[in-house]
């Protein structure tokens, strides 16, 4: 087998698809979470995918990232990888980020150390006792500090941060990690309305050079982010489209109106 | 900015360590001198017998700074610690049962007495090589490290954490217990080794060789706080906070941390049985007894006493049970359990970080004189 | 003491009996050969029981008994022999023979006339004999089974005369296998023969000692005889090992709810509780000792002692969980590994505690006897009654326990503050009780599992030590906070631990399984009935 | 502060023992070495009470040499690597002149060097398995020539062919197991009448082991076990026993390890008639007997206790210093130890108890059957006292070494074939 690593890499080949999850279905204990889903990520493309709750979202997450085996399908990542027989550390070291729904940093170190953490360097333990930060490293922690408007709260742990610090610090460290392909599930669940405003700017920022999928409830703000939306009902794709051409389908609005 | 200032915070309070280092090294000087140079009626003078009593505590602390490196920087409970110490001992105690030579009981040129008495006609092939002293020092690392590298990778490539960790590794030492316990196993059985006579030509019963043994398990505990302390203030350290507070948020961020835990717990091991092969030529046995569930138990509520995550606080709490153990024991042969045992109720309740965190939470009280609810920011992070 | 009341009660009817009927031989004679009992050395005791039985009058009966179970004395002034039942620190003596009373006498006014095995055996054969004729059909049964071992052919014409007389078939049919037993040992040939071959197929282990001695060079010189015991003997041996199946399924069973009972509670406290209980040993302990102390207030009562203390027991382990949840735990929900610690100094605690207020020894919990003793299946199987009662007790124990888990409002209230703990706040229930409840619940549960375990082991301040490890092991290797995988993994630890017993030894054995319970985990890392999804999460 | 707390720990520890020993220097000190707590207290315990009880009377008889007796009591805890550092303790802090104590045979392998370093005096009260004699330590309990053979003996006499050895996997067990298998060998008991069994410490499961002993008695001979099982694990075996049916008169059980005080912890009424081999009974009807078990109940305040052999292993190991001290007017460790040879005072079943050259002493051996009242009555006993042997004469390897610490062998370890010691301290 070829070394991951040595396969075609960068952040943006246009026209080229980076994620495709193919045919992938799960199920625990009967109830089935992603009913042969499929649907492709193209590389610099911004996703934004809604659907209602038990919709499979957080689920099609955790197959992309490893944390959850399918029982059949492939996810392919870019267009040679196949994450279903990788293990989560090996796939966010080819490339592929993940924000929470619920935001989880590592509470007993500083808001720095989060960074340092997560900043894209060698993840061998030998590397951990070498470990120098370097100047262009520094300067992409410090205007990673800056953008999340952390740079006074650096030396505080980030188990005494507030909830919207929490969930910036997070997004700051997909930041520093860097990847091809960024997953964001619910990142302006309980912010304010000029907090979800800034995420929806940055995340659209970020997508310029990046691409990104993100999971999110909140209509105002996939409106504000003007991307393609895919909705999920009952583990697969129901709809595609714009926002718009997506809210006039009746298949779904049955689902979010009821019958 | 610098590495420094952030590894400065990890250690909570530096002047903890600094004063800890201090008292060590101070204890490690003095005793001997004290033992030796003053004269045996001077209120100065150390007796012998306190001597083998802190050189007994030392390979404890030793011990407990092992548990302490992975309960309190990388969450992982081990309930069965003890049995890397017994290894480690067991290791030591092989050699100076072949150092016996044919002083034994039974004036067998090879045989241990243990082995001529159960009617063995030769050394079985697992206590070869060990008449080198070479060879079981590195035994007594390479042999509690394996163990703990093949368990671990059992147990953390799959998965298993949490308490499930703490039962399988309670497990291991119970099975090792039992297999010790088997005389057909030719570890000596019940009665383990004992008479040993020397280690390296060095009578055990001579002063110069007991100091010498004590002065080593002090220079093994100040290496090993200084290798645990560069542990955990590298990036290392910080991996391991993060897998200990959020393991599955630090593989997503790309770290193996099967892989960490893997290498944490093996250096843990082998600082265990290092500490085990001191403690056995000072107590001159080393027996299945070492491999029970209970001393496990014991050695982290050491741990837990003294305060974990900081390193120092395990050595402090494995130093004061054990002397309160000596103390009580003679003082209060009925009753000291009582006292033990609600010594260790009392801290778990109100003293949630260890007795160094006393200080803290009276300072914190002094200040509040109130009973706020503690900040998030020192919440007790292991639990 | 109890046994000795009933003896004795036992011993007036019988004298009463012995009385009615017209003596068949001069008093003087049977007087006689009573006194000779008391001879200086067991081989003239020997003799002088022999002597009596050759009398064949069952008013000697009472006498053999009584010297048997070592209650015959002579007393030192009057040379008389008695019947001594002991009365607080002295004794109350009956004439051997005519029962009458004759007062209380100091222990050293006494002579005791001793008894060894041999002696024991002999008068076991002697009362066999005398009481072919008499008693109840039971007392006739069991004296035809005592014959087959020991008695030689003399006693086949009583054998003979008793059973010609015998009503019941099943007697009858005891009698007739003690016949054929006791004709194979000797006398002519062919009806040796015929014996042995009548002997195929009986289980009975006494039986299958008199083939197993007719089938050896040292104890029988006629091949012809030998040949067919060996053959007889086999055949008798492959029936038996399909018993012998059955046994060690039943002994799998039976220690598997051994180890179900000790870890039932702690399912609750630590399974669903998530409390790692480091003290649920000693709950178990202050079950046992309740059960002793039951026996020590109620003396007369220790055939229903076992079901007073089942809900005393209830109720003390159960508050004293009550009172450490209150004072100590529940400062550390949320905590899980420091209650490790806290419990593990309760349990320092409670052990010294009954060591000063029991003393440091065991002590002695009388088993009733309802539960002593065994089933006998047939004889190759039987299976003992304080094993079954423990088997059914638990089942039935654990059918109550999710019974009450799933039916009752105090069960939906555990299972709500469980899992959602502010939820079932904000509904209204008061988690702290529940909590606590819930804690005494288990607590209580252990200290039953310690009334059963004291009918099989040592009640002392160790009594918890030794089920702590082996309870953990059992809980995680189920699954955690499901009492249907602690059942499952129970039983599969004590079945795989009796099978493996005959070939690897105890040790090895338990070693092994040991070793099975780590790799288990690392193929399902949360036990035998592990939660999935969402719900694992959290 | 940490720091401190540290340091002010050491001192204290350093120090408690200055303050100690700085009082009372007119008295003589015993020191009493047994666990008080863990799982040996079980037993342990009441010979902490016995030596109390005897240094009590002792003190009222007026002390030794014009002092009074003091007694020093620790707790080992059961936990092996302790009883070293409390028997230095004792010894360096306390300044004992004797000691009694231990039970286990490895609590003795931990204290023994701590002892003959510092040329302590240990009186161990244990019946135990022999192949040691130290310089320091005098042996009064049983050696296995003294329980184990005279208890095969009378069993071979009762006409037993089967032998059953079912013992806890130890020392004790393993060496009685094998001398005794080697005894019975030479008796002419063939290999396949011999089962031998071992389980661990606390054995409580016995169905299927008490189901392999009745189908092995099952073989048409005699058949009986002799058991070595230790402590706890003997309750449940019994029990097991007695619910098989299994009676002592179809398989009898000889223990080494069962007394009167493992008794009372058992409904005995199943187990009559089961053996026990000792050198006391507490039945043993003698007027010194019914002394000690009055003052014993007098002294423990509870009229329920029993006595037990190593109890009268303590009352004639501590007379016998008594006396040896008496002797040479001294508790200098030396002198008292050459004064213990060859002295002798009277046992608690009637007969005379000495104390021979190789540190073990002379005492009668006592079969006993178990009644329902949880007492021996003794069926068989030595025509006179059995010398202690301290190396059995049944394996070959111990056959050659010889135990004698007066001139000219001087040794505890002396082998006869090479005319040399080796082994402990001599």
């Amino acid at each position: 087998m070829i070394d991951p690593s040595e396969t075609p890499s960068g952040k943006l080949v246009p026209g080229k698809s980076i994620l495709v999850l193919d045919n992938v279905s799960v199920s625990f204990d009967g109830f089935k979470a992603l009913n042969a889903l499929s649907f492709v990520v193209m590389s610099g493309e911004m996703r934004a995918v809604i659907g209602p709750n038990g919709a499979g979202k957080t689920t099609m997450m955790d197959v992309i990232t490893g944390k959850t085996r399918p029982d059949q399908g492939k996810v392919i990542f870019r267009d040679y990888h196949d994450l279903t027989r990788l293990d989560e550390p090996r796939i966010a070291n080819l490339g592929i980020g993940r924000k929470f729904q619920k935001p989880t940093v590592f509470e007993a170190l500083t808001v720095l150390d989060n960074l340092w953490m997560a900043l894209k360097a060698n993840r061998r333990i030998r590397a951990m006792f070498t470990f120098t930060l370097s100047s262009a490293n520094r300067a992409r922690i410090e205007e990673v500090l800056e953008v999340t408007g952390l740079t006074a709260l650096r030396d505080d742990l980030a188990g005494g941060l507030s909830h919207g610090q929490k969930q910036w610090l997070e997004i700051g460290m997909l930041l520093v990690q860097d990847p091809d392909l960024l997953l964001v599930d619910e990142p302006v669940a309980g912010m304010t309305d000029a907090e979800t405003e800034a995420t929806a700017t940055l995340l659209r920022t970020i997508a310029k050079s990046h691409s990104v999928v993100v999971v999110e409830h909140d209509m105002e703000f996939v409106r504000a982010l003007d991307v393609p939306v895919t909705v999920l009902h009952e583990g697969s794709v129901l709809a595609d489209g714009s926002l718009d051409t997506v809210q006039r389908n009746e298949a779904v609005i049955e689902v979010y109106l009821g019958r | 900015m610098s590495a420094t200032n952030i590894s400065l915070r990890l250690l909570g309070n530096d002047t903890g360590a600094r004063v800890f280092l201090a008292a060590i090294i101070a204890l490690t000087v003095l005793v001997p001198i004290l033992n030796v140079a003053v004269p045996p009626d001077s209120p100065f003078h150390v007796p012998t017998y306190a001597v083998s009593l802190f050189g007994k505590y030392l390979c404890f602390a030793l011990l407990a700074l092992s548990v302490d490196l992975i309960w309190g920087f990388c969450g992982i409970l081990s309930l069965g610690h003890g049995a890397f110490f017994a290894i480690g001992g067991y290791a030591i105690g092989m050699y100076m049962m072949r150092e016996i030579g044919p002083r034994g009981v039974y004036g067998h040129p090879e045989l241990p007495d243990f082995m001529v008495f159960l009617n063995w006609t030769e050394l079985p092939w697992f206590w070869l090589g060990f008449d080198m002293f070479w060879f079981a020092a590195a035994m007594v690392v390479v042999a509690p490290g394996l163990l703990a590298f093949v368990f671990g990778w059992l147990a953390f490539r799959s998965r298993v954490s949490g308490v499930y960790f703490s039962i399988i590794s309670q497990a291991m030492t119970y099975a090792l217990m039992l297999a010790f316990f088997r005389n057909d196993m030719g570890f000596g059985g019940n009665n383990g080794l004992t008479d040993f006579k020397d280690i390296l030509g060095f009578n055990l019963q001579a002063n110069a060789t007991r100091i010498t043994l004590f002065v080593f398990s002090g220079v093994a505990l100040i290496g090993a706080f200084a290798l645990c302390r560069f542990i955990v203030a590298s990036k290392m350290g910080r991996v391991l906070i993060a897998i200990r507070d959020a393991e599955a948020r630090a593989r997503f961020v790309g770290y193996r941390t099967d892989m960490y835990k893997l290498f944490v717990f093996s250096v843990s091991a082998v600082l265990a049985g290092i500490a085990g092969a001191l403690y056995v030529p000072q107590v001159g046995i080393i027996n299945p007894g070492e491999f029970s569930p209970l001393k496990s138990i014991e050695i982290v509520v050491w741990v837990a006493l003294g305060g974990r995550g900081t390193l120092y606080g395990a050595v402090l709490g494995a130093i004061s049970v054990n002397a309160l153990k000596s103390y009580f024991t003679a003082l209060a042969p009925e009753i000291w359990l009582f006292l033990l045992g609600g010594l260790f109720v009392l801290v778990t309740v109100a003293l949630p970080r260890g007795l160094v965190g006393l200080r803290g939470q009276l300072a914190r009280r002094r200040a509040n004189s109130g009973a706020l609810k503690p900040k998030l920011a020192e919440r007790d992070p292991a639990s | 003491m109890n046994f000795i009341r009933t003896f004795l009660a036992g011993l007036l009817v019988v004298l009463a009996a012995a009385m009615a009927t017209p003596a068949p031989v001069s008093a003087g004679e049977l007087e006689d050969r009573v006194k000779a009992l008391d001879a200086k050395n067991f081989a003239g005791k020997g003799k002088a029981i022999e002597a009596l039985e050759a009398l064949a009058d069952p008013a000697a009966l009472p006498v053999l008994r009584a010297m048997q179970e070592g209650l015959l004395f002579r007393e030192k002034a009057t040379k008389r022999i008695v019947i001594g039942v002991k009365a607080a620190r002295s004794f109350e003596i009956f004439d051997a023979l005519s029962g009458e009373a004759l007062g209380v006498v100091k222990k050293r006014k006494l002579k005791k006339i001793s008894v060894n095995n041999r002696l024991r055996g002999r008068l076991r054969l002697a009362i066999g004999a005398l009481a072919l004729t008499s008693g109840d059909a039971a007392a006739r049964s069991s004296a035809a089974k005592a014959l087959v071992k020991d008695a030689d052919p003399t006693i086949l014409p009583a054998l003979d005369r008793a059973l010609a007389r015998e009503q019941e078939v099943e007697v009858a049919a005891v009698m007739g296998v003690a016949r054929a037993a006791i004709q194979a040992k000797g006398g002519e040939k062919s009806a040796r023969l015929a014996a042995i071959s009548a002997l195929e197929g009986v289980l009975d282990r006494e039986v299958m000692v008199v083939l197993g001695t007719l089938s050896q060079a040292a104890n029988e010189p006629d091949a012809e005889i030998r040949a067919l015991a060996t053959e007889t003997l086999a055949a008798t041996e492959a029936s038996g090992r399909y018993y012998g199946m059955l046994e060690t399924l039943f002994f799998g069973v039976s220690l598997g709810s051994v180890l179900l009972l000790a870890a039932i509670g702690l399912a609750i406290t630590f399974g669903v509780m998530g409390v790692i209980n480091m003290a649920h040993g000693e709950m178990i302990m202050l079950g046992a000792y309740t059960t002793y102390v039951i026996q020590q207030v109620f003396p007369g009562a220790i055939e229903y002692s076992l079901a007073i203390a089942v809900p005393v027991a209830f109720l003390v382990s159960g508050a004293v969980g009550v009172v450490l949840e209150r004072s100590v735990i529940r400062f550390l929900y949320g905590r899980p590994l420091e209650t490790l610690l806290a419990t593990f100094g309760i349990s320092l605690v409670l052990q010294q505690a009954v060591r000063s207020i029991f003393s440091p020894l065991n002590r002695s919990v009388i088993t009733p006897d309802w539960m002593s003793g065994a089933l006998e299946v047939n004889a190759a199987l039987s299976l003992t009654y304080n094993r079954l009662t423990i088997i059914i007790f638990t089942f039935v124990l654990l059918l109550m326990i999710a019974a009450l888990l799933r039916y009752s409002s105090f069960g939906l209230r555990m299972r709500a503050v469980t899992q959602n703990r502010a939820m079932a706040s904000a509904m209204g229930i008061r988690t702290n009780w529940v909590d606590a409840l819930t804690f005494g619940f288990g607590s209580g549960i252990a200290g039953i599992a310690g009334v059963a375990l004291s009918q099989l082991t040592n009640v002392g301040p160790n009594l918890g030590q030794q089920y702590i490890v082996d309870s953990f092991m059992v809980v995680v290797f189920g699954g955690v906070g499901n009492i249907w995988g602690t059942t499952l993994g129970a039983m599969t630890l004590g079945i795989a631990n009796k099978v493996m017993e005959p070939w690897s030894g105890a040790v090895l054995g338990k070693i092994l399984i040991l070793v099975f319970i780590i790799l288990f985990i690392q193929k399902r890392p949360s036990g035998m009935f592990a939660l999935k999804g969402r719900a694992a999460e959290n | 502060m940490q720091g401190k707390t540290i340091l002010g720990m050491a001192t204290a520890a350093a120090t408690f023992g200055f303050a100690v020993t700085a009082m009372a220097a007119d008295t003589i000190k015993v020191g009493v070495l047994h666990s008080l707590s863990g799982t040996m207290a079980i037993s342990e315990t009441t010979l902490k009470d016995t030596v109390l009880m005897l240094v009590e009377e002792q003190n009222k008889k007026g002390g030794v040499l014009g002092k009074k007796l003091e007694a020093v009591v620790v707790d080992p805890a059961s936990d092996w690597p302790l009883f070293a550092e409390k028997a230095r303790e004792l010894l360096e802090v306390h300044k004992v002149d004797v000691v009694f104590g231990n039970w286990t045979s490895v609590s003795r392998k931990s204290v023994l060097p701590v002892i003959e370093e510092l040329n302590g005096l240990l009186f161990y009260p244990v019946q135990y398995e022999g192949e040691e004699s130290s310089k320091n330590v005098f042996y009064t309990g049983a050696a296995p020539n003294q329980q184990a053979i005279p208890a095969v003996d009378y069993l071979m006499d009762q006409g037993i062919q089967r032998w059953v050895l079912a013992g806890t996997d130890y020392v004790y067990p393993r060496t009685t197991n094998k001398i005794l298998e080697s005894y019975l060998k030479t008796k002419g008991v063939a290999a396949e009448d011999i089962m031998i069994n071992y389980t661990p410490f606390g054995h409580s499961d016995w169905q299927t082991i008490v189901s392999d002993i009745k189908s092995f008695g099952a073989a048409g001979k005699k058949t009986a076990v002799v058991s070595t099982i230790n402590g706890d694990a003997n309750v449940p075996f019994y029990k097991e026993l007695g619910n098989q049916g299994i009676k002592a008169e179809d398989i009898p059980v000889v223990a080494f390890s069962v007394g009167e005080e493992e008794l009372s912890g058992i409904d005995t009424a199943p187990l009559v008639g089961h053996l026990a081999a000792w050198n006391y009974f507490m039945s043993a009807d003698a007027e010194v007997n019914e002394d000690f078990i009055a003052k014993w109940h007098a002294f423990i305040k509870d009229e329920k206790r029993v006595t037990n052999d190593p109890m009268e292993a303590h009352y004639i190991g501590f007379n016998m210093w008594v006396k040896a001290v008496e002797k040479s007017g001294t508790t200098d460790v030396d002198t008292v130890r050459s004064a213990m040879y060859g002295i002798t005072y009277p046992n608690l079943t009637g007969g005379v108890a000495v104390m021979n050259t190789n540190h073990h002493l002379t005492k009668p051996v006592l079969i006993g059957e178990i009644q329902s009242d949880g007492q021996f009555e003794t069926v068989w006993q030595t025509p006179g006292g059995v010398i202690g042997d301290a190396w059995t004469d049944f394996l070959p390897d111990s056959a050659r070494i010889v135990a004698d610490w007066t001139a000219p062998i001087t040794c505890g370890n002396f082998n006869i074939d090479t005319g040399k010691c080796s082994g402990q301290n001599y």
